[in-house]
């Protein structure tokens, strides 16, 4: 198949990139903890963080390299993010 | 056909006019200065429904060039010499990024010493751009290189950048008769700009994006193929000017008095015109000499040039550039295109940096290549000697 | 083929004298191309600028070195430059001078036409620019333009006022070469 | 009014866990809305995002050259004009500071002097990030770099954080402001408010950078408000040359900001150099005074 002329490419194919691997620790969401407020969803350098229909959010750890931004930001009064090592 | 008279440089202008780019992008340098001017004022007088950007260098010129081109209009910029060497960064990333943008080149002498005079080292030094090289001999020429370099450049199958090099001053200053084509017959044969592919928020692609080295050489292989394929888009459009326009643009190589020559000078630009002058001299006093004019430098018509000049018994390869520690670049060109025919090729080094080349000079370097003397800087100043 | 050479200083027109009188050429009939000596020459310096004629395409682009045709704009130049260089028998020179051009070291049978085109440039445009007068002074004394194809190429130059004062120039110096009262 | 669901960066891109200037990037999109067209600068940004065949552009994007994106933004522009498509279509340039500061300032210059419609982000990491860390004019005083070594005879960068976002007042630039990733609504309104201003603006984002700066990832956001609560980074807008808002604190000594990062570690260790300290805090002195951050 030819190449995009001028390297070019779709919009967003990088989602073939799984970039979960990179991950040495991985946040665990406490959906009856979180508030609700979407500042991990809005911080995430990955974008990964979802919200799911019932206005909580989820982590799509196809993606989440376990930066733990979220964890570190999720507000005081929730503290519904920690992270855990992953088992490799 | 209606011949007007009118200054190269002005000629090119309303002839960029006619091809009614949407944007144009240039700065001032001489000897390019009267095109930009030119086009200045067309746009100012509202001939020309097109955007002029005023840049503030050559390098910012042919990048505003890039953006337009990429975001859907047809674009024109012309620079020469420093200018170009300043734009070299931006010149190989358009074409990489295979955008059809159209640039006329003044044939100047590079940097140092200054000098503001005709060569065609500026052009020469950006060979290996991934930019199709076509040179004028005369005005007319250049301008419908123009025309035409639009619509190679625009093909789907080709989608490169296009140098149209004039020689500057020698060309971009003379008055001269020209064929001013009709709006109506430009119109005809280009039609509106169709990009290929464009900056859109409706359809978003990413442009320009890093290769790593799993995909580099494959996007240099096709980019390689695509300046090689311009070679018979130019064949093909260049007959089709042809059929439009009343002159053939369907040879990358045009002989003159070649089919019998025993030696044949091979040139580009505008000393070709010289040189048959002095064709006729020397075929008067019974000498087989003939021409063979380069149109197109990039890609490098190796085919042609080695079959035109396959019959002869020497070539003098006249080089208004040089690579420094090696042979001027159209010597080097031919050697490869002829190797294996054991025909004598010299090289001659002229008319840099504004050196005048006479109908004796060109008379002399036949001398010179009848008796095997070659491979030289022709016509030096004796201190140097 | 034909070949003219303008001889100036920066500043007195000569390229223009040079495109008008290629235009005129043309629009009469014959191919012509002009070109300057191309430079760097500010204001006052010595100038160049060339015109051929041929009755068929012209296609040399070496600058002029035996010119059928001088025109000397500044008669001091002949200090500083060799202006009848490369110049042979059946040659036309126009100096522009008060004097009578005796002296000069004129190649053998070139023709010498001396015209104070200052005095006819002032007296007609209120201006020393001499290049139109002298372009009439060429047309009478060459053959090669029309007085009508020059008056043309100077209306299309420029604005009515200025092409008319300049054609006025062009034509007096015309009529002078042609009655010999130069 | 900022449309937060805006998702135009996709996941997968290659940027280090942690990212400051990936995290800016996300809010940025969210701030300037959909029908945006983004040229980007050679750099960290452009290599973690767009290496063939993937991006992570969900909007149309272009890349050039390193110091080219405000020339090409500017054709783009003049294209969009002439096809009447600017009053649709908004472009929003991504450049480093290396890409912005330095290189870049040639044709940043013609591009605000000419006027063209678009809005340029620098997003400033103080540093070259892609190729590994060296200082550019946008590296703060004293910051250790791989070109600005602190050593036996160094304290690392000896020259101070040009004033870039002036040199664009200084052009008549309609909107200037900077901002920070670590105050997103704040950023995200300033960016909103570009798109809507007619010229070309110019928004300076801090975006700490945890590999060249040396912290914890997890870390960005709070060590982008410790620059701000120290006076080293301010926030402002300055309109039509006029500075309308600062964002104002009740001001922390430098010293923690400083002792958070790697780059300034050789001004505490092996000893503590208060001198060198000391100008850092003057800076931050100065910066208070200028713009009037101190909360009475």
């Amino acid at each position: 198949m030819a190449l995009g002329i001028g390297c070019t490419a779709r919009p967003g194919n990088s989602r073939n990139n799984k970039t979960g691997s990179w991950r040495v620790f991985y946040p665990v969401m406490d959906t009856e903890k979180c508030t609700k407020c979407g500042t991990c969803q809005l911080i995430c350098p990955e974008g990964c963080i979802n919200q799911n229909p019932d206005k909580t959010y989820s982590i799509d750890l196809d993606f989440c390299k376990g930066c733990g931004m979220c964890a570190e930001e999720c507000p005081d009064k929730a503290k519904a993010i920690h992270m855990v090592k992953e088992e490799k | 056909m209606t011949m007007e008279i009118m200054e190269g440089s002005i000629a090119i202008a309303e002839t960029v006019r006619l091809c009614r780019p949407q944007v144009i992008s240039a700065y001032p340098i001489t000897p390019q200065t009267h095109i930009v001017e030119g086009l200045a004022s067309i746009v100012a007088d509202g001939r020309l429904d097109a955007e002029y950007i005023c840049v503030e260098s050559e390098f910012s010129a042919l990048s505003a060039c890039i953006g337009a081109s990429a975001a859907g209009s047809r674009v024109y910029s012309a620079t020469t010499s420093q200018g170009l060497a300043l734009m070299g960064e931006v010149v190989f990333n358009a074409a990489g990024m295979r955008l059809p943008i159209v640039m006329g080149i003044a044939n100047r002498a590079i940097s140092a010493p200054l000098s503001i005079w005709n060569d065609q080292q500026d052009s020469i030094m950006m060979r290996d751009s991934g930019w199709i090289q076509l040179y004028a001999e005369d005005n007319q020429e250049a301008i419908d290189m123009h025309i035409l370099a639009y619509k190679v450049c625009e093909d789907h199958n080709i989608l490169l950048p296009a140098f149209v090099c004039f020689d500057g001053f020698i060309l971009s200053h003379v008055y001269e008769p020209i064929d001013l084509p009709s709006q109506e017959l430009v119109d005809s044969f280009l039609g509106p700009f169709n990009p290929y592919q464009k900056l859109d928020a409706k359809d978003p692609i990413s442009f320009g994006m890093y290769a790593t080295p799993e995909y580099y050489l494959e996007f240099r292989y096709e980019h390689d193929q695509a300046v090689k394929r311009a070679a018979e888009a130019i064949k093909k459009y260049g007959k089709e000017f042809g059929e439009v326009f009343g002159r053939d643009y369907s040879e990358l190589v045009v002989g003159y008095k070649l089919e019998d020559a025993e030696t044949a000078i091979v040139a580009m630009g505008s000393i070709c015109g010289t040189v048959k002058d002095a064709i006729d001299e020397m075929r008067a006093e019974g000498k087989k000499v003939g021409l063979l004019n380069l149109r197109c430098f990039r890609p490098f018509p190796s085919t042609d040039v080695a079959k035109a000049l396959a019959h002869v018994n020497t070539i003098a390869v006249l080089d208004k550039n040089v690579s420094l520690g090696a042979k001027g670049a159209v010597a080097i060109e031919i050697k490869e295109a002829c190797y294996g025919s054991n025909i004598p090729i010299y090289d001659y080094i002229l008319g840099l940096g504004g050196r005048d080349v006479r109908k004796r000079d060109i008379k002399k370097i036949v001398e010179l290549a009848e008796k095997g003397e070659g491979d030289m800087f022709y016509g030096l100043r004796e201190e140097v000697l | 083929m034909r070949e003219l050479r303008i001889h100036g200083r920066g500043g007195q027109g000569s390229v223009t004298a040079a495109e008008l009188i290629a235009t005129a050429a043309f629009t009469a009939g014959v191919y012509s191309q002009a070109f300057p000596a191309f430079g760097v020459e500010r204001r006052g310096a010595p100038v160049q600028a060339f015109v051929r004629f041929s009755d068929e395409k012209i296609r040399l682009r070496s600058q002029i070195y035996e010119p059928d045709y001088i025109i000397v704009q500044d008669s001091t130049l002949i200090r500083d430059v060799n202006v009848f260089a490369g110049m042979s028998e059946g040659g036309i020179a126009i100096i522009n001078t008060e004097k009578d051009g005796a002296g000069y070291d004129l190649p053998k049978g070139v023709k010498l036409i001396t015209i104070d085109a200052t005095k006819v440039a002032l007296e007609e445009i209120g201006l020393p620019i001499t290049n139109t007068t002298l372009m009439g002074a060429f047309a009478a004394a060459s053959g090669e333009i029309t007085l009508e194809a020059l008056e043309g190429a100077i209306k299309e130059r420029f604005d009515a006022k200025l092409a008319d004062s300049n054609i006025a120039a062009a034509k007096r110096a015309y009529a002078m070469v042609k009655e010999g009262r130069v | 009014m900022v449309d937060r669901s805006i998702e135009n960066f996709e996941c997968g891109h290659r940027a280090c866990g942690g990212c400051g200037a990936s995290s800016a990037v996300r809010m940025i999109l969210k701030g300037y809305g959909e029908n945006t067209i983004v040229v980007n600068s050679t750099g960290c940004l452009e290599v973690f995002s767009t290496p063939y065949p993937e991006t992570a552009w969900k909007t149309p994007w272009i890349h050039s050259l390193f110091e080219n994106a405000s020339a090409v933004a500017s054709g783009i522009e003049a294209s969009l004009k002439k096809q009447g498509r600017l009053d649709t279509e908004k472009i929003l340039v991504f450049g480093g500071d290396g890409a912005t500061v330095d290189i870049g300032t040639l044709c940043i210059s013609g591009a605000f002097e000419r006027g063209h419609d678009f809005t340029y982000i620098c997003y400033d990491n103080e540093a070259y990030m892609n190729t590994g860390i060296q200082r550019s004019g946008a590296t703060p005083y004293d910051a250790d770099t791989t070109t600005s070594p602190a050593g036996v005879c160094s304290t690392g960068n000896n020259l101070p954080k040009k004033d870039y976002p002036q040199i664009l007042v200084a052009h008549g630039s309609p909107y200037v402001a900077t901002a920070s990733m670590a105050y997103p609504a704040d950023l995200m309104k300033k960016v909103e408010k570009a798109r809507n201003i007619k010229g070309p603006c110019y928004i300076q984002v801090h975006t700490p950078c945890c590999t060249g700066w040396g912290f914890d990832g997890a870390k960005t956001m709070e060590i982008g408000r410790m620059a701000v609560e120290c006076g080293l980074w301010v926030n402002y807008e300055i309109i039509d040359g006029e500075l309308t808002t600062v964002k104002k604190v009740k001001r922390v000594p430098v010293d923690d900001y400083l002792k958070a990062q790697k780059r300034f570690r050789h001004l505490f260790k092996p000893l503590r150099n208060d001198a060198e300290i000391a100008k850092i805090q003057a800076i931050a002195d100065k910066n208070a005074k200028k713009y009037g951050i101190d909360i009475e």
